[in-house]
């Protein structure tokens, strides 16, 4: 663990601080947070070769939970209300608590695997196998299977490596979307279904990071007057109308901040 | 079968085995039951190690097997010069140890402990052949289970994955459990 | 080293070792005279058969190796012939097509290509008659580099390597990009 913080009551690895938190010895309440988000942008401005991606990824986990433990120590106590709300605080509470340990519980253990793969490896198998001059009658292993179904274990075997991808150029669409892209298509889409909900609007969508682009120009296209959104209750679908004409919506001429996501 | 020949037989077909030989298939092969199979197997390991043999017979992943003894790594490495890099990443090792504790779990259950997206470690441990998927959990969308593989055993000298140290082992002691509450607790009117 | 540390080391690497190993190679590796290790390993092997073990050390091809001793081979017979499973695992299959497809390829070539350690599947494989080495690679080690067989060929009819069916018909062709494309896109007006 790389990463410092300094606070008011704390200076040192962001996951000491945590496991003082934890362990009853600074308040969390008494951490103040701005400063542990200084010293992630200050560990992000040396560069990530400084720390290493591991480190950095670390320290966003316990910065969340930190925030998560914080949270719950600010929120008001439930004051005159029912047993079963009271209920739902305790279980929120029991299963930060009981995630908690465990994470704890499986990083230990994760030392502890290490330490025996280590003493595995001092140790070598035999893999010589059977002398030449032995016989093997034992059934064709390769019955059923054809010279295509090779060629397939061939593609199954090279293409799982990362590095060793052939072609990604079908992903790349899905991997960058713009949200300009993604109010020009709405636009020429919503005027000519008139009402439709989100999830039909999105129902076909592969990726996550696909319908979260279609809701971020839909708020966009909500800003310009073109849509109206609509919720018939909490929960409820989300209902979208077309209100805009059937003038061309201006994408990339400024009054669109163009944003751009990826998967 | 006396003693002496089943010892022999063992030594005979272990060594040229490429995996780990099941006492379950020696007994099949020599006609014998198990568990004198298994007996004359941990005699003859003993044996081994009391004299001082530059090899082991170990149990390992359900099976007996030939392995060289750990004090001659050194020689063993230079020969087989073999790299042994393939060290995983904290996130991996610790995505491994909940798959192999908590086995079989799906991806969601692995990164709502984590705390993080784990679709990259858990493919990585996939293909380096530590984890498979074992089957579907019912309910919505069936996602894939994942469990340990034999590979995982062999990696980490184990005969079976009862013989993981027990996870309470590690898990905070009772005090610091209270005290962990008592910070989660609302503070109610204060 | 004193007699008993290199009958040890011996061993060892012996044991580990895919191929005969030669007593000048385990001479460079323990630093002692080549004379030495070969009268330690000859007072080895006598000793074994002394003993009466199920496996011996023989002198084959100018080097070293245990092997099952000949008296055992209705037992090693019997387990090489063992009726575990009519196919081959995944794992293997995906060797094989490694090797098919490659050739002439090393095994760390392979591995590296797989992500883990494939020497006892190349074993295997190499036991079942389907790849066989071809030849060695120049460079540090010179590892041998495997290649398929004329049974390997038969078994999947085919009359030459050259028909094996090229790689590029199983790779996603141009039209299932635009066709996936096509899918991913928002299907505008309808």
């Amino acid at each position: 663990m790389g990463v410092s913080v300094s606070t008011p009551v704390f200076e040192g690895p962001i996951d000491l601080l945590l496991h003082l938190v934890t362990s009853h010895e600074v308040d969390v309440l008494d951490v103040p947070l701005a400063p542990v988000v200084d010293a992630f942008v200050a560990a992000l401005a040396e560069g990530k070769d400084a720390y290493g991606m591991e480190a950095l990824s670390e320290f966003v986990l316990v910065a969340a939970i930190l925030l998560e433990l914080k949270s719950q120590r600010l929120l008001p106590g439930p004051d005159d209300v029912d047993p079963e709300d009271e209920l739902v605080g305790w279980d929120e509470r029991d299963l930060l608590l009981s995630r908690l340990l465990e994470c704890r519980a499986y990083a230990a253990v994760a030392d502890t695997l290490v330490k025996m793969t280590e003493a595995a490896d001092r140790s070598v198998p035999r893999l010589a196998g059977l002398e030449d001059d032995f016989v093997v009658h034992a059934p064709d292993l390769l019955e059923g299977v054809t010279p295509g179904a090779l060629a397939q274990a061939f593609v199954a075997a090279t293409a799982e490596r990362p590095g060793a991808r052939i072609d990604l150029s079908h992903v790349t669409v899905v991997d960058t979307l713009t949200v300009s892209e993604a109010v020009e298509e709405l636009a020429a889409e919503l005027p000519v279904r008139r009402r439709v909900t989100f999830a039909e609007l999105t129902g076909h969508l592969g990726a996550k990071i696909e319908v979260i682009v279609r809701f971020l120009a839909l708020l966009e296209l909500c800003k310009l007057g073109r849509v109206t959104l609509g919720q018939g209750r909490t929960f409820g679908a989300l209902e979208i109308e077309w209100v805009g004409g059937d003038e061309p919506v201006g994408v990339g001429v400024g009054a669109i901040v163009v944003d751009e996501y990826r998967g | 079968m006396r003693d002496e020949e089943l010892r022999r037989a063992i030594e005979a077909v272990v060594l040229v085995a490429l995996e780990p030989v099941a006492p379950g298939l020696m007994a099949e092969l020599f006609e014998e039951p198990v568990e004198r199979v298994d007996a004359v197997a941990v005699e003859l390991a003993r044996r081994y190690e009391r004299d001082e043999r530059g090899f082991v017979l170990a149990r390992v992943a359900g099976g007996w097997r030939f392995q060289s003894h750990p004090d001659q790594a050194l020689y063993v490495e230079r020969f087989a010069n073999r790299d042994v890099s393939h060290r995983l990443s904290t996130a991996a090792l610790e995505t491994l140890a909940i798959v192999a504790y908590r086995q079989p779990v799906s991806r969601s259950q692995i990164s709502a402990l984590r705390g993080v997206n784990v679709d990259g470690v858990v493919r990585l441990l996939e293909q380096r052949g530590y984890i498979r998927a074992v089957g579907r959990a019912e309910g919505p969308g069936q996602p894939v289970l994942f469990g340990t593989t034999e590979m995982f055993l062999e990696r980490l000298g184990l005969d079976s994955i009862g013989d993981l140290p027990p996870i309470e082992d590690f898990l905070p002691g009772p005090d610091a459990v209270v005290e962990l509450e008592e910070r989660l607790r609302p503070s109610v009117g204060d």
